[in-house]
């Protein structure tokens, strides 16, 4: 039997396999360059990127939860005018997509970033990371709110041609509202999820652990939150569901992708064991071929 | 640096709670560095989930062996504790910069506070056979808590105690203070061990206009410079610990108040 | 120094010490008789309470998560009139306050299982389970939305002069406007959180788990988020908030305690060891007593 | 039943995967009846979180020492693989009925399947011992998965292997289907084993009016009654495997089709 073809078609590109990195746990890529072969991405997702450059949070910034990780980075990162001088050259060198991963505190910040990087060559296409929050807004974040999401989102889709993937964050009442909001704006997928918000307080101390109070939950702890969101959005839209949150192993990713996703990304995992996108990767393959599913939407067949 | 599985040779106590870990090291992976770490993935479960850092005590390069002290404090450590000899170890390193000599005329203080006693010594240990002068200095709270090996043997060592059951009394800066104010310009200080120790010894050196370097402690996600969780204030900003550090210049550093 | 007394007034009663055991994870006490001193517990709280008898979800009901279960148990009780006949008189028996946890499709369901229970002895307060779909909503849960929230409570309010403790769900986007409809409706106390929404797929047999496909996750893996959600509802309201969430060691309830929760449900954990509920108990005692707190609001006075 | 720490006598292999632990028992928290189980809470970590069930291979009255025999399948049986003589584990049981041997005139068939022999083999060398004539049925994939132990010695044992490599080629239920019918009548069936091999079990029970009583199996939570995990479908409704079972008599359960 031949090898299965798990590319992916997401808007105008697409990607060779389903198995990406996601935002924020692989820098922009070089760190991870000797631990393994980053050839095999089907996707590796930057930093978040803003239009100025962002120190992050205070530290502490991360702290260790019952099979979770908690983290407050904020959105550190050197800003669209380095990442393009400093950043994209090496990026470029990579065979696998670079999908550049977005962020900004108003609409005019994604939209500056974005059309920043749309006369650069090299990005493959947009993460847009509307778990920010609106400083227009009395900070209420980007992606609780429908309107706010199908706005942003059209607004980008004006900028570009390139994949435009909003990320959900689950912080939300009914996470299909907002997947639907971005389908209606435009967006070519949409990433599901981004991390729970959490606290942890050291009782010895009498302090909240991180210094900016609540942080972002990820890793294993969250999966099953994940999988039950990627299901649901997975019925509510027609785009592709791009599915995160405690992948480990081939048999985690293949949760998400019986659930409806068309691709996955890890993140936490790639902490824990920077082995652990190839063993997903392969797992898939040998999934695939074992119960000879051709393509990914074969994947999709199985659940009701 | 590398992901390797690498072969538990022994993992002995030191002193209550303290254990000496030696395991095979392929020096295709590099070449440890006094001052570099490595990461360890204790078990393949989700909880403990993060890999843990530990600093290279010792390379010999000989027997290609590398060696750990690590303290048992947690669910991570404990299970280390566990392990034994022939089991596999899930390491990723040399990882970070080590403690790097500069050129200078001054003899070195390798200051040691608690389980920072690990890569100190094996710097310590490793620039004993340099022509610079080397004087160590070790810090705990007592004498039960002096790990029992034979280093000290060949160091010129100053143990100094909280509760003076053994050397100095009094804590590693107490002890930089009490020497001859008139020779602190012949020294050079390297410091490992709990923060509010080194801030004290970059104080020290600060007000006595010494050169002072640092090895600090953050937690770490990725212990590859990815994620930038393990951040320290410096004087150009927030850097990544475990890949512009973990070895700073102390006056780099924003020392917290 | 004296014994602290960490009694916790909650409406017109008050719980002897902030340890309850929570709803659904002690049936209805008599399991735990032999397997733990029942007198130590601050507060009992009941499986949920419907008007009729509820057989609840078909099987499987329950899987592991890493660090945490998912449950689909469902509304799975005697209804009121068995539990009043069968259950009650146990109940009543012990010396701690029993709180039974009251369940329904509608408004005129929960009004009808408390007015039952008003005309019988032995009951110290109700804690409403608002996660329950609202059939006349479309199935929408109860406690996703203000105004149902309001509304409810004001009705069950009107019933009783004892404790109403309205019990919040984890899957909004805004926890603290819930709390706020429930103080509004004359809630005594609020419970954070029940579980959160999530599923797990068998990629072997490729189907989904649960019968019910999508559980309640608990455990371990959620108290970072229901840490959170207590600090958050904590700083909304005025009324007692009672903490829940993978509570496993005396560290863990202190962390509630300090967030600013009155009082903690042990869930998941006493199934893990049924001598966590005593341990807690035990260990929030030594805490105040080393630090020379002496009542539980000086637990709150740390964190901003 | 009681909770209790108690402390591991042996942990020993019996054939690939399989293992049986000897534990000490306190007879104050009960004594251990065949088809009875206690459950294990295996690491003070949160995974894996919940208590796992095993019922008693046996328990010796005179030292006052229980078994289970288990198979190493995923997290929690792999870590009780890897304790030694002297660790403590921490217990609840006895729990749950008993296969009880109702008054009967019949010979007892006892089928085990798989790792189903523990209590199985617990309930048929107590009966032994007892006025009733007992046959002892093992079914398992192949000869190599027949656990090393002398048991067999003192039992009246069939075994079936899938593959025919010893004994009756074929599942237990076929080798209930090859007794001469008209001696069906004659038996009573105790079973426990996988889920299909029961309700196969059952199935012949029903066509051939013979009373069957199995030892189901449901994922548990609380294992005490409390949570309504692990019910299994009844005439009488759904009702909880781990109090008011696992021993049913198989004409009570609902068998999915
Ligand atoms: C560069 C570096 C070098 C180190 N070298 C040594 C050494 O030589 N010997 C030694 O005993 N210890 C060393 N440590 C500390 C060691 O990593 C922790 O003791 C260990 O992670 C504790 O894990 P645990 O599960 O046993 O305890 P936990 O209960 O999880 O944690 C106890 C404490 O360990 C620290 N810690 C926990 N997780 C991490 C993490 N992911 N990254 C960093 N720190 C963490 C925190 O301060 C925490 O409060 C070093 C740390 C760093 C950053
Ligand atoms: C009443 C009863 C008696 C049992 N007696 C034995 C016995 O004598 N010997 C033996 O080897 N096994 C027995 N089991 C099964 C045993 O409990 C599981 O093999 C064990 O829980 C597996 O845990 P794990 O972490 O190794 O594997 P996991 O990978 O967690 O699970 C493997 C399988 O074990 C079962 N399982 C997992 N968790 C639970 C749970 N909490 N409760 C019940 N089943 C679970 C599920 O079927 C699961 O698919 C019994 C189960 C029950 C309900
Ligand atoms: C340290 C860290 C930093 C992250 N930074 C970002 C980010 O900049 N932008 C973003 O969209 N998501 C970010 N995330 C979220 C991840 O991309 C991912 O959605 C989440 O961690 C869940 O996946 P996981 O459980 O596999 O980690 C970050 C996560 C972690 C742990
Ligand atoms: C098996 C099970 C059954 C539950 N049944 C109920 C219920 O009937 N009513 C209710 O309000 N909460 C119910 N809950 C939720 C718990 O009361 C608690 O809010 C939740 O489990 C979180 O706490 P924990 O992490 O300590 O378990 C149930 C939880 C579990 C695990
Ligand atoms: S630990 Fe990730 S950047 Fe240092
Ligand atoms: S496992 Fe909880 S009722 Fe049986």
């Amino acid at each position: 039997m031949n090898t299965p073809d798990l590319g992916v078609t997401i808007g105008i590109k697409k990607l060779p396999n389903p198995v990406g990195v996601a935002s924020g746990t692989f820098g922009y890529g070089s760190e991870y360059e000797s631990l393994m072969d980053l050839s095999i991405l089907g996707a590796l997702y930057t930093k978040a990127i803003t239009l100025l450059p962002r120190g992050g949070n205070e530290i502490p910034r991360i702290i260790e939860t019952p099979s979770g990780i908690l983290n407050a980075i904020g959105l550190a990162n050197v800003g669209v005018d380095v990442f393009v001088r400093d950043k994209l050259p090496f990026l470029r060198t990579l065979s696998s997509p670079i999908i550049a991963n977005v962020a900004g505190s108003i609409e005019e910040e994604y939209i500056a970033v974005v059309e920043k990087l749309e006369s650069f060559s090299g990005i493959s296409g947009y993460e847009i990371n509307i778990s920010c929050p609106n400083v227009k807004h009395g900070g209420l974040s980007f992606g609780t709110d429908p309107a706010m999401v199908e706005s942003l989102t059209g607004k980008l889709r004006a900028k570009t041609k390139l994949p435009l993937i909003i990320k959900l964050t689950p912080n939300v009442t009914d996470i299909a509202v907002i997947a639907k909001a971005a389908e209606a704006g435009g967006a070519d997928a949409v990433s599901c999820i981004n991390t729970l918000i959490g606290m942890v307080i050291d009782t010895k101390q009498k302090k909240i652990v991180l210094a900016n109070k609540t942080g972002g939950l990820s890793g294993p702890a969250i999966r099953p939150i994940a999988v039950a969101m990627t299901y649901k959005v997975a019925r509510s839209i027609q785009i592709p569901v791009i599915g995160i949150g405690g992948i480990m192993t081939a048999d985690d990713a293949l949760q998400f992708l019986l659930a409806g996703a068309s691709a996955i990304q890890v993140g936490t995992g790639t902490f824990v064991d920077p082995s652990i996108p190839k063993q997903v990767h392969d797992g898939i393959m040998a999934y695939a071929l074992c119960n000879k599913l051709t393509c990914i939407e074969d994947f999709h067949e199985f659940l009701p | 640096m590398k992901q390797t599985n690498t072969t538990i040779i022994s993992n002995i106590p030191l002193c209550p709670d303290w254990f000496e870990l030696t395991f095979t090291w392929d020096i295709l992976s590099g070449i440890p560095m006094p001052g570099q770490f490595l990461t360890i993935r204790i078990v393949n479960q989700t909880s403990p989930l993060l890999r843990r850092p530990f600093a290279f005590s010792w390379f010999d390069r000989a027997s290609s062996q590398a060696s750990i002290i690590y303290q048992r404090r947690g669910p991570a450590t404990a299970l280390l504790a566990g392990l034994r000899t022939g089991d596999t170890l899930d390491c990723i390193g040399p990882l970070g910069n080590g403690f790097e000599p500069f050129i200078s005329q001054k003899s070195i203080i390798a200051v040691a506070g608690g389980i920072g006693i690990g890569p100190m010594a094996f710097f310590a240990r490793t620039e004993n056979n340099n022509a610079r002068p080397i004087q160590f200095v070790y810090g705990c709270r007592t004498a039960s808590m002096i790990p029992a090996t034979s280093w000290f043997d060949d160091l010129k060592t100053i143990v100094c105690t909280d509760d003076g059951s053994v050397g100095f009394k009094g804590t590693t800066g107490d002890y930089l203070r009490s020497l001859p104010a008139n020779r602190y310009s012949l020294y050079d200080l390297f410091c490992c061990g709990p923060t509010p120790m080194l801030a004290s010894c970059a104080r020290f050196a600060q007000e006595n206009n010494v050169t002072c370097i640092v090895s600090v402690e953050q937690v770490m996600a990725c212990g590859v410079g990815a994620c930038m969780g393990c951040v320290v204030k410096t004087i150009d900003g927030f850097v990544r610990s475990c890949k512009d550090g973990p070895v700073f210049n102390a006056q780099k550093l924003m020392w917290e108040s």
